[in-house]
């Protein structure tokens, strides 16, 4: 009767291979925060794109008869001392944090990929340079250089994304190069070049795919990383330079007040927060959905 | 012996690292348009002396020539310019010519060191029993909510928190803390207590965070490996296998984390004092770039490097004296 | 130079640099393989043999020496030539799962050769992968499983499968077995003995299983610390081992005790485990441990001895 | 059935997986004499060893003893609290363990780790520990125990690390040692060191040892009585020498027929076809039926259960007898 279901011989069980993305989808869905921090980092994109459509006001609109204005119904988060209205600034805070941080993370990210792959890939002098290079940059905080290079190249938007850009590649070349040196040394890679396969074909058919993961996995952590040294540099009075507002400017221009007019700092030091938690939920989630630690 | 010659290459690799960071900073702010270091911007920076105090102001100005060598090539100013900051001769601050940036530091390098030290203090004296707790009572709630504090304190950068702690403590539950200030008329740099634990706390915070998680998934980790059986299987009681075989060598991969942690932290502390008003290195560093007092500025960056390196190469000695396996080379 | 040999390996030496030391792998080692000929490298771990077959199939470049493939000298081909006459050479690892692309399908990873040779169309290929499988063993299905789908003796036959599918003349099979149950491991032995046959391939059996070597083997060189100290055909070597090396590894196989003796064998060793190769002992490596060591295995090394027969070693006092 | 020091009785053992369970271990019963060597032989997932870690609570944290009894001394291991359990484990019963090069900790002197036992049962001073620890290292075969004390186990080849963890294991002279693959990730030679020097300590000592190995070679030549595990079921237990000379199960016919032996050059493979299975049901019928050369429908609808042909033969076989008469 009830015989022994014994799984033997014909090996392949093709019920769970579907696809590893449903596989990671699926872990990803049971960690609640994880897909909490999706949703809201899904409306701070949406806001970014649309923003300046929605946006009541213009960013650099004063409105003189409601200055230092609490939340009403015509500035639903109040306005600061200037009469700029709270709700339009962060609308547009938004929009350039993102083209901010998307942008100044694709610098770091290319930068880091090339250098990585090459010193991996390479190896010998090349390898020992762009990793010597790599500890500098990593022995450091990057804040410094970007300091430097604001004061230098100016506080627009192309300096910002540039100088966060040209500072942030180091981890992302570690970690590839690291990746990339683990398997090359392995025997999936040997087996490839017994094969005969070019260091193309290797680079693109083994490597890269298995590399995937933990790079996505980085680049969800770099974003909201770039976005906390933009901010960070208005803090010090180095970000984009007014009456464009970010949320380091808001921020900072807000702690002189707050005490007095607190939904000037309530609202932008809010959302940020919840923005870089919510991106920070998702980015862990990530790792754990890609990368799960085996384990009970 | 062999920790000497490793002292000397690590304190030489130091030193040309250093100077690599002056060396950049020097080149950038010779060739940004508002740029003092060359002989017609000190002049015209000086131009309101000139008509007061002719003497004073022409005395000035050979001083500045002398110092940073502006008559000679770029190159020579640089290695001058090394030079001067490695023996600790920072000179005068370019918005201030009467003040030397010595006096400067004086008061506000010890503030800024007790503020990212304390808050490393914090991190760990929260973070590791965090992450110990996380991690043994790990997959329950308590893992998750000690996770989830991680993350989060992770997350927010350190003035987000500072700001959110001063609407906390100024404006919801006035009273308790003071919400700004460091010392007082006498106190130059030491603070009440009071005046400490807001800063502390905003600064720690994310570190407590690093801490806590590094703690815990490394204590995961071992707690699996087959020593960890070795221990069980000699009838080792388990408080003792966690605490003597699991903590204490997750403790050791955790003295890796402070290096970085800490160069998180000196960032912090620029950003904390400057919305807790607080008059450390950060707040220097900080009117100094907005003022363009560029030689200010970049002693500032580089004393901050330096105590990042310096805290870098305590770190790795110590590593090498808690892991048997590692060898300083 | 004649070149009726499948592959010439002639004083072949190999380096590692690790933090400033030098590491001898391989030191000055020579043998011919022919087609449908298996050579055996035994030795322990350490003893360079893993190496050896890398450099054979310039997986890894010789610091010395050179690799003759049909007449040809592999170390010197530029690497598109090279990368031609790999269809001819290949590989089988120990470790299956490590050598297989976690996130392509068995079938994929076989298929992967053609592709990379632009061998047929894609139908053909499917084609060609299916014949394969069936060949050592494993249903048409398996193509769709993932490597982590399949067990251990699943693996180490796709991976056998992907060693064929450019039809080489010559593998090295790197302790393909020694990963597997005692069951799968005589499975596997039989299905790579079938395979010679048919294809009249040439083998380099890599393993630290004497049994298993021999009866494999055509020929077998034994490895200590990098050099070959006995290299005889298979039956020789073992009715008559000269070297002590080899004959305390022989002595060291716990065999099941025949049915008729009763008498279990005598737990007998020798003293000692193999030194650093970073620092290899002088004179003959072998001495620190040998039972019969005098002065001169001391000091100098000893030069391989034709004793007979073509069974050459390494000893100054074998006969 | 007196006399004997461990005993374990129709054990059960089960493991959850992601979606389904693992039915590793299937009512095994064996048991260890008082100065006896039972080798404990089988394929990778046969639960060679799981079954005996489980016995000292051991286990994975994923897996669940579902029923029977591991009797020590007359008490049972399953039934204990972990105190009780800590409290045999290092003083009534030593563990060796496979790969000596991750079985110590990397962090700690060896020769604190082989006192820590000692200290932890109160079973010597700390200055006693000390000494004992040092004449440990000696007999162990390490030089220079005083100066070796001191040093950390990357400081130690896999043969020492591998002494250090007999050492680590007789620290408090149990009355049972369990040697977990012990030779299995070093090399030949030093295999036999290996063995030489646990023989030579448990003629010393009396100690009983269970010896989990999947090599015949070392089962036959190191135990004197030998059980069989095929997919977390006992095959075959008996004496070494009768296990030799009329083995009587299929599976261990096979498996013997399986290993290929020096001087064997001329001689035709048979291997055994397939390979061994998961559980995730109980068992219903006998496991090896699809592997099997002699199966008949009673194998494939009836389990067959462990009983005695002969003396102390037993056979979890439906055919046993006909095996052993040579009528197959």
């Amino acid at each position: 009767m009830a015989v022994a279901t014994v799984s033997t011989q014909s090996g392949a069980k093709p019920k769970r291979s579907r696809s590893q993305f449903a596989q990671a989808w699926r872990r990803y869905r049971r960690n609640y925060l994880a897909v909490g921090g999706l949703i809201w980092v899904i409306i701070f994109l949406i806001a970014g794109i649309i923003g300046p459509w929605i946006a009541p006001y213009s960013y650099s609109h004063t409105d003189f008869l409601n200055v230092n204005s609490p939340p009403t119904w015509q500035h639903i988060m109040g306005t600061d001392n200037l009469g700029h209205d709270m709700y339009s600034e962060i609308l547009w805070s938004i929009r350039f944090a993102l083209e901010i941080a998307f942008g100044a993370t694709l610098v770091s990210f290319v930068i880091g990929i090339v250098l990585g792959l090459w010193a991996g890939m390479k190896g010998g002098i090349v390898d020992q340079i762009i990793m010597r290079l790599v500890d500098f940059m990593g022995a450091f905080p990057t804040f410094f250089f970007d300091l430097l290079l604001v004061v230098k190249f100016g506080r627009g938007m192309g300096p910002i994304l540039m100088a966060i850009g040209i500072t942030g590649w180091a981890g992302y070349a570690r970690l590839i190069r690291g990746l990339v040196l683990s398997m090359r040394k392995g025997d999936m890679v040997e087996a490839a070049t017994a094969l005969g396969a070019s260091q193309m074909h290797i680079a693109r058919r083994y490597l890269l795919p298995n590399v995937m993961n933990q790079m996505a996995v980085s680049l969800a952590f770099g974003i909201p990383n770039d976005l906390t040294v933009m901010a960070g540099l208005s803090i010090v009075g180095m970000g984009l330079r007014p009456p464009m507002p970010s949320f380091g400017n808001l921020v900072a221009q807000a702690g002189s007040m707050m005490l007095g007019f607190p939904w000037m700092m309530y609202f932008p030091a809010g959302i940020f927060a919840l923005t870089l938690l919510s991106y920070l939920f998702m980015a862990d989630g990530l790792s754990e959905a890609l990368n799960p630690r085996g384990g009970d | 012996m062999a920790i000497l010659k490793y002292l000397i290459k690590r304190v030489v690799a130091m030193i040309i690292m250093i100077s690599a960071v002056i060396a950049i900073g020097y080149v950038m702010m010779y060739y940004t348009p508002g740029g003092f270091f060359t002989a017609s911007n000190i002049a015209s920076a000086l131009g309101p002396l000139a008509a007061q105090n002719p003497q004073l102001y022409q005395q000035i100005l050979r001083d500045f020539q002398e110092r940073y060598g502006l008559n000679y090539p770029l190159w020579h100013q640089i290695l001058l310019y090394i030079w001067h900051s490695l023996t600790f001769n920072f000179g005068y601050s370019m918005q201030n010519p009467s003040i030397k940036i010595m006096t400067t530091l004086h008061t506000a390098f010890p503030i800024s060191c007790m503020l990212a030290f304390g808050s490393i203090v914090l991190a760990l004296i929260v973070g590791i029993p965090l992450g110990i707790i996380a991690a043994i009572k790990r997959n329950t709630w308590v893992d998750y909510t000690a996770s989830t504090v991680a993350i989060s304190g992770q997350a927010i950068p350190a003035f987000v928190t500072a700001a959110l702690l001063v609407l906390l403590f100024g404006v919801v539950i006035q009273g308790v803390l003071p919400v700004n200030g460091w010392g007082g008329p006498g106190h130059q740099i030491l603070p009440t207590p009071g005046q400490a634990v807001l800063p502390i706390v905003s600064l720690g915070l994310g570190t407590i965070g690093v801490v806590a998680k590094y703690v815990r998934n490394s204590l995961v980790d071992i707690m699996r490996q087959d020593h960890i059986r070795t221990a069980q299987a000699k009838g080792v009681r388990y408080w003792r296998i966690v605490m003597k075989h699991g903590v204490r060598n997750s403790l050791t991969a955790m003295i890796t984390v402070i290096g970085p942690a800490f160069a998180f932290t000196i960032v912090g502390t620029i950003w904390v004092e400057q919305i807790f008003s607080i008059p450390g290195l950060g707040q220097v560093l900080s009117t100094a770039f907005t003022n363009d007092d560029f030689p200010l500025a970049i002693t500032s960056i580089f004393i901050l490097a330096a105590l990042i390196s310096i805290m870098n190469l305590l770190v790795d000695i110590s590593y090498s004296l808690m892991d048997p396996r590692v060898k300083l080379e | 130079m004649p070149s009726e040999h499948l592959l010439q390996v002639e004083n072949v030496s190999k380096r590692f640099r690790v933090r400033g030391k030098t590491l001898h792998a391989v030191e000055n080692v020579s043998f011919n393989l022919d087609s449908g000929k298996t050579l055996g490298l035994v030795g322990e771990s350490g003893s360079g043999k893993s190496t050896l077959g890398r450099v054979a199939l310039r997986l890894l470049d010789a610091d010395g020496g050179r690799v003759l493939f049909q007449g040809h000298d592999i170390g010197r081909i530029p690497k598109k030539q090279l990368r031609e006459l790999r269809r001819d050479m290949q590989v089988i690892f120990q470790d299956p799962q490590a050598s297989l692309n976690p996130r392509m399908t068995v079938g994929a990873a076989i298929e992967d050769a053609y592709v990379i040779h632009k061998i047929g169309t894609k139908s053909d290929r499917q084609q060609r992968v299916e014949d394969l499988l069936q060949r050592v063993g494993l249903p048409p299905s398996a193509a769709n499983a993932y490597p982590h789908e399949l067990s251990g003796g699943q693996l180490q036959r796709v991976g056998i499968a992907r060693a064929l599918t450019l039809d080489p003349k010559l593998i090295v099979c790197d302790e393909v077995i020694s990963a597997l149950d005692v069951s799968i491991q005589m499975q596997v032995i039989q299905l790579l003995k079938e395979l010679q046959k048919e294809r009249n391939l040439g083998y380099i059996f890599i393993s630290h299983n004497l049994a298993v070597v021999e009866y494999i083997s055509d020929e077998i060189a034994v490895l200590y610390l990098g050099e070959v100290v006995e290299h005889a055909a298979a039956e020789d070597l073992f009715k008559k081992p000269s070297h002590p090396y080899t004959q305390v590894l022989l002595q060291s196989i716990l065999k099941v005790p025949d049915p008729q003796s009763e008498t279990t064998q005598a737990l007998m060793h020798i003293k000692g485990e193999i030194p650093s190769p970073f620092s290899p002992p002088p004179g003959c490596t072998f001495h620190p441990r040998c039972p019969f060591a005098q002065d001169i295995c001391r000091t100098k090394k000893p030069e391989p001895r034709d004793i007979g027969h073509g069974h050459v070693v390494s000893c100054h006092f074998a006969e | 059935m007196a006399g004997h020091l461990f005993e374990v009785d129709n054990l059960n053992i089960e493991f959850r997986r992601s979606d389904d369970k693992v039915y590793a271990v299937n009512g095994v019963s064996f048991s260890i004499g008082e100065g006896g060597t039972l080798g404990i032989v089988g394929e990778s997932g046969s639960g060679k060893s799981v079954t005996m870690m489980s016995c000292i609570g051991l286990i994975r944290s994923n897996g669940t003893v579902k029923a029977g009894t591991a009797k020590f001394e007359g008490h049972d291991l399953l039934k204990m609290n972990r105190k009780q359990l800590e409290h045999i484990r290092g003083l009534e019963i030593g563990v060796i363990f496979q790969d000596p090069m991750t079985s110590l900790n990397p962090l700690m002197r060896i020769g604190d780790q082989i006192m820590e036992g000692m200290i932890e049962h109160h079973y010597a001073t700390p200055r006693d520990a000390f000494d004992r620890t040092i004449n440990l290292l000696g007999e162990m075969g390490i030089p220079e125990p005083k100066t070796r004390f001191r040093n950390y186990p990357h400081e130690f080849s896999g043969g020492m690390r591998q002494r250090i963890m007999i050492a680590m294991a007789l620290a408090c002279e149990p009355k049972l040692l369990i040697a977990d693959e012990p030779t299995t990730a070093l090399d030949v030679t030093v295999q036999m060191q290996i063995l030489a020097l646990l023989k030579e300590q448990q003629e010393k000592k009396n100690m009983s040892i269970a010896m989990i190995t999947h090599d015949f070679g070392v089962a036959t030549n190191f135990c004197d009585k030998i059980v069989v595990l095929y997919a977390g079921q006992v095959m075959e237990v008996a004496e070494t020498k009768e296990f030799i000379r009329r083995p009587a199960h299929p599976y261990t016919i096979g498996l013997k027929n399986s290993i290929i032996e020096v001087g064997q050059r001329d001689r035709a493979l048979k291997p055994i076809p397939g390979m061994a299975p998961t559980l995730t049901s109980p068992p219903t019928s006998c496991s090896f039926a699809d592997r099997c050369p002699l199966v008949t429908d009673r194998c494939r609808n009836e389990l067959p259960v462990l009983r005695q042909v002969d003396g102390n033969h037993m056979v979890a076989c439906h055919r046993a007898e006909e095996v052993l008469n040579h009528a197959v």
